[in-house]
């Protein structure tokens, strides 16, 4: 019997494997799919207070085992999400955290209150780290003052679990960890898409309308892995590691640096039931190494202390 | 819609650069619908995404697909072997069939290239008695494939065969000589002639549709990454994977 | 006819293309590979005053489409490079840059002056981005005060061209360019290597023995040229476009995105003449394309402006 | 050293699960010494690195590698065919004949696993009037290949061949019952497995030379990633691409 299971807050969830906020839509288009039961949660696509179209097309394109991405948080809304998408999303078996993008402190607070009284809403990711729109986005996600006024001012207004997603398109990402941490964030998520692009050489133009876009998928696994080290050496609360996980290998990697959970992101569209496999393969490799709880294996890493030049800034 | 794992059947060259590759899927083919596409991972690795084939035919459990290599992904679907599986999903998208009806005498299908793809299973299903005209444009000989069509004329822009023009100067020109009655056009094709194809349809008080391409990281509405602008109306974008791949070609900006 | 020079303050390189500095070696590895005469330019490995032993292995790991490494700028020290390997290097018909890596700015200013009167040193190229040292390295490059007083040292001791290579590991490439604008550096080079990291889950150990280490190769690209158009957007000196060209496509889309010359690295280990068929490539490319010069690619991005998240903070 | 474009002539199976593919090349069997390497680009995209390979044999202008599939690049390479192309850098590293000289009456030939790669090539170029002997272990009988050496002595892990027991203990229980006179040993394979046998040739006073693994960028110099530590000397790295592969196991930390 392997401890599969975390509690975050007054939250447990089943287990440690999320399907990551923008890569799984609203939960309700892939039922013949994926066991959604078999998830530990879902991070909602990012919610405004207001429905946004998004960027223009084309959105995405294709890199060396990656892709960039400027959807521009294309979603229905708040208030169309607690009353058309909500219903059938709580119905599943798995915790549900609702993921904020918003271009002010106060369109921040404003949804999170009208999500905050949704019982089938267990939690709350704020993306302060979007790369692909101007007004709030990343512009919050690299000024670290505004991160730690956005978390304390979300953090007043709900007592569940608050979780805040970080871009890697800073110098040092622990800076803001420990601003989030100070106001009282549960957890933090790292890491959001890392600004990159991408030229057609036929029409001399980006490949995405942005001129830049998010780059996401396994290109990036070994810089998301570097930010979760910087990260957890850095805090305390618990970090939610994200970036290029498509198997439970890469996922155990994940854990031993110090993550406390996981999210599949791109993985979800070439599998869906990436997150379900996943979860499958950590509870096998903990079961063929004696480890009966992957708390046991979380920040696992035998490694010479200050070698890395990330220690040097922590 | 499913995620298997299909076992390759055969192989064949329909021209020297178009090949059809069928496997078998007991599931597919029982509810597979004209128009509809899969979504092939050609290999665990590389490239990342899968990629979006239309269903070129049923044939009891046997699917197939054709297309042409033009990348990294097709070239390594080309490089496969009979008996070798390949991961897929589908089916895909929305079908023609939703959009044949009592409204028109004769249905005109227009493919430009490798967008042939769609009509040879969309023909096998289409209403017995209605009239239907089907209009094959390509580059070239090589990239002209008819297996499965009805009426075909062919076009290609250097005159190896058929007519020698673009696919829209063949149908001006048969249509100058021929009467269709009330026509009703569907497109699959290269988007800068769907565009004038569409264009010349409504001028003709034609009504339109055309199946979009666009690159696709997921194929099945979880990335929306695959959105067309509307013309008009309540949504400003659609998604092409999902509320298309076809749709009217008024209501969307080409 | 199709110009593919360019001219760097008073020295003209035959093309456009270069090899990387720690990716070529000395030179003296790839004879019978390698025709050197075809490239415009080798950038040697990191030269110290010392000779540096470097760090323990393991050094390197695969990625997905990229590596990690951590060499630790070894190389034999600046008085063995011009005994032994310059005489050699002297004899290619080819340009020669000389990048310097140090941990105070005075080492920096010595191993210039020695190598600023050896006629066989064309230019310098200055690593203050290197991952994997914590003296100087990229404790360095990520203080844009540190990055302007060298760029200013150095460039009142040499007439030769002056590179500043920058570190992608900021959040802001552009202020560091524009301080080595200010100081008189006549070109910048972006980017060196993202700071990444991978696990053995076998062992639960870093892959490299540094726990962290650069990560390069075609994974890196987009990031790469997000940040050569941060950067040409932000200065008017020359920029010098790396990161996981492989092939002529690749070097093209950074030529069209605005750097004036680009350098090839990992792919030198796969393909050491990635070099050669790389600028043959964009000679035929420009052919095609009615592009009688290589300076009218440059930075032909048909692109709508303001509308990437870069745009914002240029 | 050369980059070639070489054609598989041939893929035969020397156990279940070890792989013998052959080429063809006339400058590298003109030139390649037992020990050394080849380095293979498996694929154009992925893997990124080549993936270096020991020369097992050289027949007329025909070179083979042995290999078992342990991930991507052996997978994909065991998947290719008969007439496919490999694009290959070689040869690298120096040689085991370097170091076979009048100082010994014994070469000690010890391989583990795929470890035995280089030694059938070197069997073929060793010296007729020498003394020779073959120790050969792996884990269980598929992984063992004794083609082309000679006086070979097997031991594996679980005892499904020859000897049951490590390779350490099979070279014990033969020393106990032979005597080769003054003993030179040659290494492969698992560092863990060259350690001892290294420590044990040493306590035994005989001199002992290894060929070292490790991952490699560029397997020609280039990258300065392969670097192992001395045990003494003037520098404290050298490189196993160049510098070896094959070192006096006193001189290195293994
Ligand atoms: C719904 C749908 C159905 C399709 N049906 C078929 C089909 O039945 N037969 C068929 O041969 N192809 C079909 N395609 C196109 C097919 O998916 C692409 O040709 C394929 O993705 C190219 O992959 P690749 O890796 O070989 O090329 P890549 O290496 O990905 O690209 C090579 C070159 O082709 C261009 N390219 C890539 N994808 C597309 C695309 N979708 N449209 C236009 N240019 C592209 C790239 O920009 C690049 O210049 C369909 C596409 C969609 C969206
Ligand atoms: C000089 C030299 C000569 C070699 N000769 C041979 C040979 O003749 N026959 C043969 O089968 N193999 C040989 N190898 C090892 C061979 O190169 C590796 O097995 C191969 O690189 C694995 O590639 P892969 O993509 O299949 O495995 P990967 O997917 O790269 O790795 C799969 C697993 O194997 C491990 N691994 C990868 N590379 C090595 C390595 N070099 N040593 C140990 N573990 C590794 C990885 O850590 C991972 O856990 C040699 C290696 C070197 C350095
Ligand atoms: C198409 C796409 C859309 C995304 N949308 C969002 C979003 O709305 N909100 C958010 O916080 N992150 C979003 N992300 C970022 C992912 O949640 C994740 O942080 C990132 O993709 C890295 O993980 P991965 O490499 O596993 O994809 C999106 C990513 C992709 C690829
Ligand atoms: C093994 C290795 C060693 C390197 N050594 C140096 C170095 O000594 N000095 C330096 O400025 N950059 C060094 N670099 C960085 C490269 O010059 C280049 O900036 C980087 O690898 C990105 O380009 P690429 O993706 O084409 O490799 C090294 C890169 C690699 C992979
Ligand atoms: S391709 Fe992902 S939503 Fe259409
Ligand atoms: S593998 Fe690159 S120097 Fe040895």
């Amino acid at each position: 019997m392997i401890q599969e299971s975390f509690k975050l807050r007054n939250v447990e969830f089943k287990n440690r494997i999320l399907v990551a906020s923008g890569t799984f839509g609203y939960g309700d288009e892939v039922p013949d799919l994926v066991d959604i039961a078999k998830l530990g949660g879902i991070m909602t696509k990012s919610l405004s207070m207001k429905p946004r179209d998004g960027n223009p097309n084309p959105r995405i394109a294709e890199t060396a085992s990656g892709m960039l991405n400027s959807i521009g948080l294309a979603n229905i809304g708040v208030h169309k999400f607690i009353a058309e998408k909500l219903p059938t999303l709580k119905r599943h078996d798995t915790k549900i955290i609702a993921n904020i993008a918003a271009s002010s402190v106060e369109e921040y607070c404003g949804v999170l209150e009208l999500l905050d009284v949704q019982d089938g809403v267990h939690g709350f990711e704020i993306n302060v780290s979007c790369p692909n729109v101007k007004e709030g986005g990343l512009s919050f996600g690299t000024d670290v003052k505004l991160v730690s006024l956005i978390t304390k001012e979300l953090r007043r207004r709900t007592q569940k679990p608050l979780i805040v997603k970080l871009t890697p398109n800073v110098t040092h990402i622990s800076e803001f960890a420990r601003a989030c941490e100070a106001e009282g964030a549960d957890a933090v998520s790292v890491i959001n898409t890392v600004i990159g692009m991408a030229v057609n050489i036929n029409k001399r133009s980006p490949k995405i309308a942005t001129t830049t876009g998010g780059l996401s998928g396994p290109a990036i696994k070994p810089i998301a892995l570097a930010k979760v080290y910087e990260t957890v050496n850095a805090v305390k609360i618990p970090v939610i590691g994200i970036g290029g996980i498509v198997s439970w290998e890469d996922a155990v990697e994940f854990f031993i640096v110090g993550a406390s959970m996981v999210q599949i992101g791109t993985a979800n569209f070439i599998n869906p039931s990436t997150g379900v496999t996943v979860a499958e393969g950590v509870k096998q490799y903990c079961g063929q190494n004696g480890i009966d709880d992957v708390s046991k294996l979380v920040k696992s890493l035998r490694t010479n202390k200050n070698v890395s030049i990330v220690d040097s800034w922590l | 819609m499913k995620q298997e794992i299909v076992t390759i059947h055969s192989f064949e060259h329909l021209t020297a650069e178009i090949l059809e590759l069928t496997f078998v899927s007991d599931y597919l083919s029982a509810i597979a619908k004209p128009g509809q596409f899969i979504n092939i991972r050609v290999d665990n690795n590389f490239p990342l995404l899968r990629r979006p084939f239309s269903i070129f035919n049923v044939d009891g459990n046997k699917i197939s697909i054709v297309f042409n290599v033009i990348g990294t992904g097709t070239k390594m679907l080309a490089r496969k072997r009979v008996g070798d599986t390949i991961d897929i999903v589908g089916p895909c998208g929305n079908s023609f069939l939703s959009f044949v009806d009592g409204s028109f005498d004769t249905a005109v299908f227009v493919a430009g290239g490798i967008g042939v793809a769609p009509f040879t299973f969309f023909t096998k299903h289409f209403p017995q008695g209605k009239n239907l005209m089907t209009y094959v444009g390509g580059r070239h000989k090589e990239l002209i494939v008819e297996k499965g069509l009805r009426n075909v004329k062919v076009a290609t822009d250097d005159g190896s065969m058929g007519f020698h023009g673009t696919v829209l100067d063949l149908i001006k020109d048969d249509h100058a000589k021929n009467k269709y009655g009330t026509m009703r056009f569907f497109l699959c094709g290269p988007t800068r002639m769907m565009k004038a194809v569409a264009d010349y349809a409504h001028e003709h008080g034609a009504s339109c549709y055309a199946s979009l391409e666009c690159d696709m990281a997921c194929g099945i509405g979880l990335c929306q990454g695959c959105n067309i602008e509307m013309a008009g109306g309540d949504k400003k974008y659609r998604l092409v994977c999902k509320e298309g791949t076809i749709f009217e070609t008024q209501s969307v900006k080409l």
